[in-house]
């Protein structure tokens, strides 16, 4: 067992406990960070793929930025922590659903031969980042610009959402006040109409 | 003589919608005058006619003059056949026709509806005269739903009155029975000879493979054609089983009875069969069947009579059974015999029927019998008139009935099968209570004493009433001895079976000496013993009498069947519309699914519970399957 | 030696926590984001190891964009997550089914 | 000679109708308008039949222009001698109704018209068309202004009944696109000339027929598929049931006669059995039902049907009738009492429509049960109401026996039982009939509403014309078999040619 092997196994079973931890868990804010122990694990992993430009990406966006985000929510919407599962029935339902899942694909990926499409890895001299630059701006030049706006878009949606537009303050509206006539508020009865 | 032909039937149409769609201006008496005239016109044409077709042996008049439907090979035309057979008839509706059109201008000068009532006898006549004298099956159909019609508005004439307008409405639908059959008759001919057309059929008629054709429930194809033809002249005819509308069309006012339910109308039947006797003679089971129709219905309809009190009814009653006499006499293809008689009972039947009116209206509508009697000193002409009448009807020697039903009887005896010696014998019996219950009439109408209160205030009719029930008795009287014309009349130009008859004297002689005579005689003690003497008898009050007497007054229960079924169809008809139409097709399917699919669409919907969770185990669940099933098939 | 094979079941086994994750949670709406983010990592992580085992880097530019996009899925779903807070003050799944036929 | 006489007689109307849906200002402008473009469009029909040459066997009047290229869809209209009598039947019913229309008292007045307008030149469309889906989209956009007729000026149970009208047809019409469609996919054409000579296998026919008569005989309604029919009848105003009985079943026989039995025969010819059974049991066991039925108008829309069966049993029979004479004149004969059962009832049920209206209008009530003795209120309609109710039970004299007739004689040289079961109505139509005559116009008056109620001048004349119309087919036939005898036989000759 190399040194890779046991690294490999290592990170692995961090991800994957401390996911199903992730899912179990009360505590929003616990959860939160235990994601950022995943992804960083996954970062490592990534690594050892000779995804460098990616797993970079995976942690100074991705934890840097989202995770950040939503520990922002959290703590802003100060969520009482109540218990989760009440019932066991679900539970005894997602696992076994997931546990179907996992032995379908599991099958999959048993029964299929990876090994053809296996090719010998060389490594860019240029390293990662500069491949996938080169394709992005080359190849994929269009969908990076739709990228982009969709974040953009993003950024507005965010804004326009949570963008507050009742009128809590009492403020004069001028420009009313003036069109208003008697007629419109007020109206004399007379007595037989009552 | 050709334009005479088409006139006589446009002069009716024309006094029909003159009369019935003036205006006020047009008073009562000048509308009644106008009809009358006309008719009387439309008389001397038919008697032009009549005369000349005598004065030129074989001689036929022939043509159609209006295409009514030119479809390719199909042509209905409207036209005219008249031969001997047709003009007679064509003359006996015209006189009986004016005969009671004068006698209405004074017998419903008080009613209100005084012109629509013309316009009906008009329309009537006019319709009768199409039929008559048709050249082809449609056309006689068309008379034949024409006077239907007509008689069907005249028995519904008291349209306030309940049981006028319940008897029409039976009249009509019970027609329409007979309608009904006699329509397929007529698809059946024509289905066989592609042509309505009489000469077209009668030439043709040689020329068929009878043997060849499709037989249906046992009978050959012509026998159940007459069939079908004869049921459509049962119902009109008035014969067992759908005679029960004509007593019932009594509610009608009694000119209409004379004209229509006596005279005209209901022997419909008896000429149409005569006018299709060459396809008639060459049946075998719808003649016996004709036969045994007949007789039963001469001897069962005749025995009701006996036991009726309505002097309408009575009357009615002995029409139906004298039809019978008439319906026999086909049976035995004695065509030409059994049109002599309704030529002589048309004359003394619409006799009795207007004397009844004219009693009637004397004693201000009135009909129960029971409550009649002695009028004879009262109403002298009438009861002179009512007494020719009966003793026509009662076969009495050398009135006109004698001839023709001794005729009938003679005939019947002649022809040496088993059915016609039964016929003749039930044909006998019934001669017997005919003379009783038309006795029992005159009796117990005319003499004894007054059972309905004062008699004094009773009066003799006008002229008017009166004039034609004498034109009525002369004929009665005198219409017999035409009897060689009958014997020897052909029909289109077969000369059809051979009567015996060896002229007058050894005839009325023969007569005479005949087993009716005994009948008229022994009918004339019995009569005269209960109804006049009224002498009560023992053995008239035994069990097996009373019993029989209780049995012949439920008038067989005809009715009741008649009743039952139309109930039934109506049951039948709310049954099936409740629980077929609205229930299965409207309430299980057309309303049905759409509540089924309501139904399901409610329990799909409880799927989409709005958790998310139910939503995203749902889209995981399914991909799962899916997945599961591809590697299945995979694998 | 790591092959192919461990990589694949490893992001597999962690695709099934994660839609185990989305079921299990009844309460907590923030706890199902973090769900999907699980999710799209393990995708991601089958993505990279494909494209390193085939020597193409096509499959790492997609993990670029599913980044992306999943960054702006997570922004947009935090802000819907707010504004619901508003209007309903809890973020608990159970007391959401505005869908309901 | 106006050229377009067609296109003409169809969209001025439609036009005129759209114009009116806008206008709303003065009643009296609005009435006067409405019965000129009824008279002008009747006027136009008339030219039509005059210039209508009746020997000659192609279509006449065409106009012929390509629309949808793509789709070889074309706009094709031109008539022969069926559809120019159906045209005239049509015209004269609509101006009949917007006659009757002056004396109603309704509200939304001016689309009320418009609606009748548009039907008119709609129904006008169907007839005249001779392109497939122009035809199609006639007969579609027909439901539009019958469902609002019915819909916004109907009786009490108005939106059941016309929502129940509308997808009962329209379920009929999609199978009716889905055999075009068809026929188009196999000869790319929609042109009548090429579905006339179009040849299909017997399995290709008989779905296409089924297809294309289920489309029609929920229109004409042929037995299970008729309860739209009573609904829609006594919820609709009277103007709409007289449009309805007289003009749009019509459509439904008058597709039948020249969609299914000239382009599928064989078709037919297979399944025909069930067509005949269907009919017999329309003529024999929905005239029973209507016998007990308690509603005048439901009593009516009932007979309607049963004599709607006479039609398709006359329709159904000729392939029988050919198998056993092989004779062209046979089939003639009993198409022709089809057809003439078509326009006579046409006539007939919208006389009896209105009488009913009439009635209705004045004791607020169609019950039979309520009614007794009109004849002591209102002699002049009571005379028109039986005589109608004669005509309806198939009274020699009127037109109503003509067809009939043929029909009973017809069926009788394909089958015994045919013509029996037929013939029947001979009493079933006079029990309903006469049943009806005697509990509603006969006895003594139950509801005295002591006033001169009888009918005014305007519906005397209304009515006068119809039974003089009726009449006059009754005792001239004629005028019409000739009309119809070259195109018959021209189509008789195309089923018999594909056979």
């Amino acid at each position: 067992m190399d040194i890779l092997s046991i690294l490999f196994y290592l990170v692995a079973s961090v991800i994957i406990l401390s996911s199903i931890a992730l899912i179990v868990v009360n505590n929003t804010v616990h959860a939160a960070l235990l994601l950022v122990l995943i992804f960083f694990n996954s970062a490592i992993l990534w690594l050892m793929l000779q995804a460098e430009f990616l797993a970079i990406v995976l942690v100074l966006v991705y934890v840097g930025a989202v995770l950040v985000l939503f520990l922002f929510v959290i703590m802003l919407l100060d969520i009482q922590v109540k218990k989760n599962i009440s019932k066991k029935m679900y539970l005894l339902f997602s696992v076994f659903i997931s546990l179907i899942m996992f032995i379908e694909l599991y099958m999959v990926i048993f029964y299929h031969d990876f090994a053809s499409i296996q090719k010998e890895i060389t490594i860019s001299e240029l390293g990662n980042t500069y491949d996938i630059g080169l394709s992005l701006f080359t190849n994929y030049i269009f969908s990076f610009e739709v990228t982009a706006f969709i974040l953009l878009v993003a950024i507005i949606a965010a804004i326009a959402i949570n963008l507050n537009v009742k009128q809590r303050s009492l403020k004069q509206n001028p420009g009313k006040q003036v069109l208003e006539s008697k007629e419109s508020r007020l109206k004399i009865l007379k007595d037989e109409e009552l | 003589m050709e334009l005479l032909l088409l006139f006589i039937p446009l002069l009716l149409l024309t006094s029909s919608l003159i009369v019935g769609l003036s205006s006020n201006n047009l008073g009562k008496i000048s509308a009644g005058i106008l009809s009358s005239t006309l008719v009387f016109v439309a008389l001397i044409f038919s008697s032009i006619i009549l005369f000349n077709i005598y004065k030129h042996e074989d001689q036929i008049l022939y043509e159609n003059f209006y295409n009514w439907i030119s479809i390719s090979s199909l042509e209905i035309g409207i036209g005219y056949l008249i031969d001997k057979f047709s003009a007679v008839m064509l003359f006996v509706v015209l006189l009986i026709s004016f005969v009671v059109h004068v006698y209405s201008i004074s017998y419903m000068s008080e009613e209100k509806d005084f012109k629509r009532f013309f316009s009906y006898i008009a329309l009537f006549t006019f319709s009768m005269i199409l039929l008559v004298m048709s050249n082809n099956l449609i056309q006689l159909f068309i008379g034949w739903e024409g006077v239907g019609l007509v008689s069907y508005l005249l028995i519904g004439f008291f349209y306030k009155k309940e049981s006028a307008i319940k008897a029409n409405l039976k009249a009509f639908l019970i027609n329409r029975i007979g309608d009904m059959f006699f329509i397929l008759g007529i698809a059946m001919i024509y289905a066989l000879f592609d042509s309505f057309d009489y000469r077209t059929i009668f030439i043709n008629i040689n020329k068929v493979d009878f043997e060849n054709l499709d037989s249906y429930f046992g009978l050959s194809y012509l026998d159940l054609s007459c069939l079908f033809l004869f049921i459509g002249a049962m119902a009109k005819s008035a014969q067992i089983p759908l005679h029960v509308w004509l007593p019932d069309s009594m509610e009608g006012p009694t000119p209409i009875s004379a004209l229509i339910h006596a005279a005209t109308m209901v022997t419909a039947g008896i000429f149409m069969v005569g006018r299709l006797s060459p396809l008639f003679e060459l049946t075998d089971f719808t003649n016996s069947f004709i036969l045994i129709i007949g007789s039963s219905t001469a001897l069962f309809m005749g025995l009701i009579a006996i036991y009726e009190n309505d002097i309408k009814r009575v009357i009615a009653y002995s029409t139906i059974s004298q039809l019978g006499y008439m319906v026999a006499a086909l049976g035995i293809s004695a065509y030409t015999v059994s049109f002599f008689h309704l030529f002589t009972h048309a004359f003394f039947k619409a006799l009795l029927f207007l004397c009844a009116g004219s009693i009637i209206m004397s004693l201000h509508h009135n009909q129960d019998i029971t409550k009649m009697g002695g009028l004879r000193s009262k109403l002298p002409v009438t009861y002179i008139c009512f007494l020719i009448g009966t003793l026509s009807i009662i076969g009495f020697p050398l009135t006109s009935g004698f001839f023709s039903k001794d005729l009938i009887l003679e005939v019947m005896l002649d022809n040496n099968s088993t059915i016609s010696f039964v016929s003749y014998n039930m044909l006998l019996i019934g001669a017997l209570v005919t003379v009783i219950y038309s006795l029992r009439l005159l009796f117990i109408v005319f003499h004894g004493d007054f059972r309905g209160g004062k008699l004094s205030s009773i009066k003799e009719q006008s002229m008017i009433i009166l004039l034609p029930l004498i034109l009525l008795a002369i004929f009665s009287l005198f219409s017999g001895y035409l009897i060689k014309t009958f014997v020897d009349m052909p029909i289109y130009f077969y000369g059809l079976k051979d009567i015996h008859y060896e002229g007058m004297l050894p005839f009325i002689s023969h007569g005479i000496l005949s087993p009716a005579s005994i009948a008229l005689i022994t009918g004339f003690f019995a009569a005269k013993i209960l109804y006049k003497d009224e002498r009560k008898f023992k053995m008239l009050n035994s069990a097996i009498t009373i019993k029989l007497k209780s049995f012949i007054q439920t008038k067989y229960k005809f009715d009741e069947l008649f009743i039952y079924s139309s109930n039934k169809t109506k049951k039948i008809s709310s049954l099936l519309a409740s629980k077929f139409d609205i229930g299965l097709i409207d309430g299980f399917i057309v309303n049905g699914l759409p509540k089924k699919i309501n139904k399901l669409s409610q329990i799909l919907k409880s799927l989409s519970s709005g958790y998310l969770y139910h939503y995203a185990f749902l889209f995981v669940f399914s991909i799962v399957v899916i997945f599961g099933i591809i590697l299945a098939r995979i694998l | 030696m790591i092959t192919m094979t461990h990589y694949l079941v490893f992001s597999l086994l962690l695709f099934c926590i994660s839609i185990a994750g989305i079921f299990i949670n009844r309460k907590n709406i923030l706890l199902l984001l973090m769900s999907i983010e699980l999710m799209l990592l393990s995708v991601n992580t089958n993505f990279i190891v494909f494209s390193h085992f085939s020597n193409d880097i096509t499959g790492q530019v997609f993990v670029f964009f599913i980044l992306a996009v999943a960054a702006a899925e997570s922004a947009i779903g935090l802000a819907i997550i707010v504004a619901l807070y508003r209007v309903k003050n809890s973020i608990e799944i159970n007391l959401i089914n505005k869908l309901k036929g | 000679m106006i050229s377009n006489i067609l296109s003409l007689l169809i969209w001025v109307p439609i036009l005129s109708g759209i114009i009116l849906y806008f206008y709303n200002r003065n009643e009296k402008i609005l009435n006067i308008y409405n019965v000129l473009i009824n008279f002008f469009v009747l006027a136009l029909s008339i030219y039509l039949l005059i210039n209508f040459k009746q020997d000659v066997e192609a279509f006449q009047f065409i106009e012929k222009y390509n629309w949808i290229n793509t789709l070889n869809i074309q706009y094709f209209l031109g008539v022969d001698g069926i559809s120019t009598l159906l045209i005239i039947l049509n015209t004269i019913i609509f101006f009949i109704v917007s006659i009757y229309n002056l004396n109603l008292k309704i509200d939304k007045r001016n689309q009320y018209y418009a609606s009748f307008l548009i039907a008119n030149g709609l129904t006008i469309g169907v007839f005249s068309s001779l392109d497939a889906i122009l035809f199609y989209i006639f007969f579609e956009a027909l439901l539009i202004p019958m469902f609002l007729i019915i819909g916004i000026w109907g009786g009490a149970n108005r939106i059941y009944a016309s929502i129940k009208f509308f997808i009962y047809t329209f379920f009929g019409s999609v199978l009716l696109l889905i055999s075009f469609l068809y026929i188009n996919s196999k000869i790319s054409s929609f042109d009548i000339n090429y579905l006339y000579d179009a040849n299909f296998t017997l399995v290709e026919q008989e779905w296409l027929f089924i297809a294309m008569a289920i489309a029609f005989a929920i229109k004409i309604p042929m037995f299970p598929f008729h309860t739209w029919l009573p609904d829609a009848h006594v919820q609709a105003p009277t103007s709409g049931s007289v449009v309805l009985a007289a003009i749009l079943l019509k459509v439904g026989a008058y597709g039948f006669i020249r969609y299914v039995l000239p382009v599928v025969p064989i078709g037919a010819m297979s399944l025909d059995i069930y067509f005949i059974i269907l009919s017999l049991i329309a003529i024999a066991y929905v005239g029973l039902i209507a016998i007990t039925q308690n509603d005048m108008k439901k009593l009516i829309a009932y007979s309607s049907i049963s004599h709607m069966g006479f039609v398709t049993l006359g329709f159904f029979i000729i392939f029988q009738l050919f198998e056993k004479t092989s004779n062209v004149d046979d089939l003639i004969i009993s198409l022709s009492g089809s057809l003439y059962q078509i326009i006579s009832h046409g006539f007939v049920s919208a006389s009896l429509f209105i009488c009913v209206g009439s009635i209705y209008d004045r004791y607020k009530t169609k019950k039979i049960s309520d009614l007794s003795g009109l004849l002591n209120q209102m002699p002049v309609y009571s005379w028109f109401f039986l005589f109608f109710a004669l005509a309806n039970c198939g009274l020699p004299g009127t037109s109503s026996f003509v067809g009939e007739l043929l029909i009973i004689i017809s069926s009788f040289k394909a089958n015994f039982i045919y013509a029996f079961i037929s013939s029947s109505t001979l009493i079933i139509s006079a029990f309903y009939s006469l049943w009806l005559v005697k509990r509603v116009i006969y006895g003594e008056i139950k509801i005295d509403l002591d006033k001169n109620i009888d009918a005014n001048n305007l519906e005397k004349l209304i009515l006068f014309t119809l039974a003089l119309i009726i009449i006059i087919l009754g005792i001239y036939p004629d005028f019409i078999m000739n009309f119809m005898n070259t195109s018959l036989r021209h189509i008789s000759e195309t089923i018999i040619f594909k056979l």
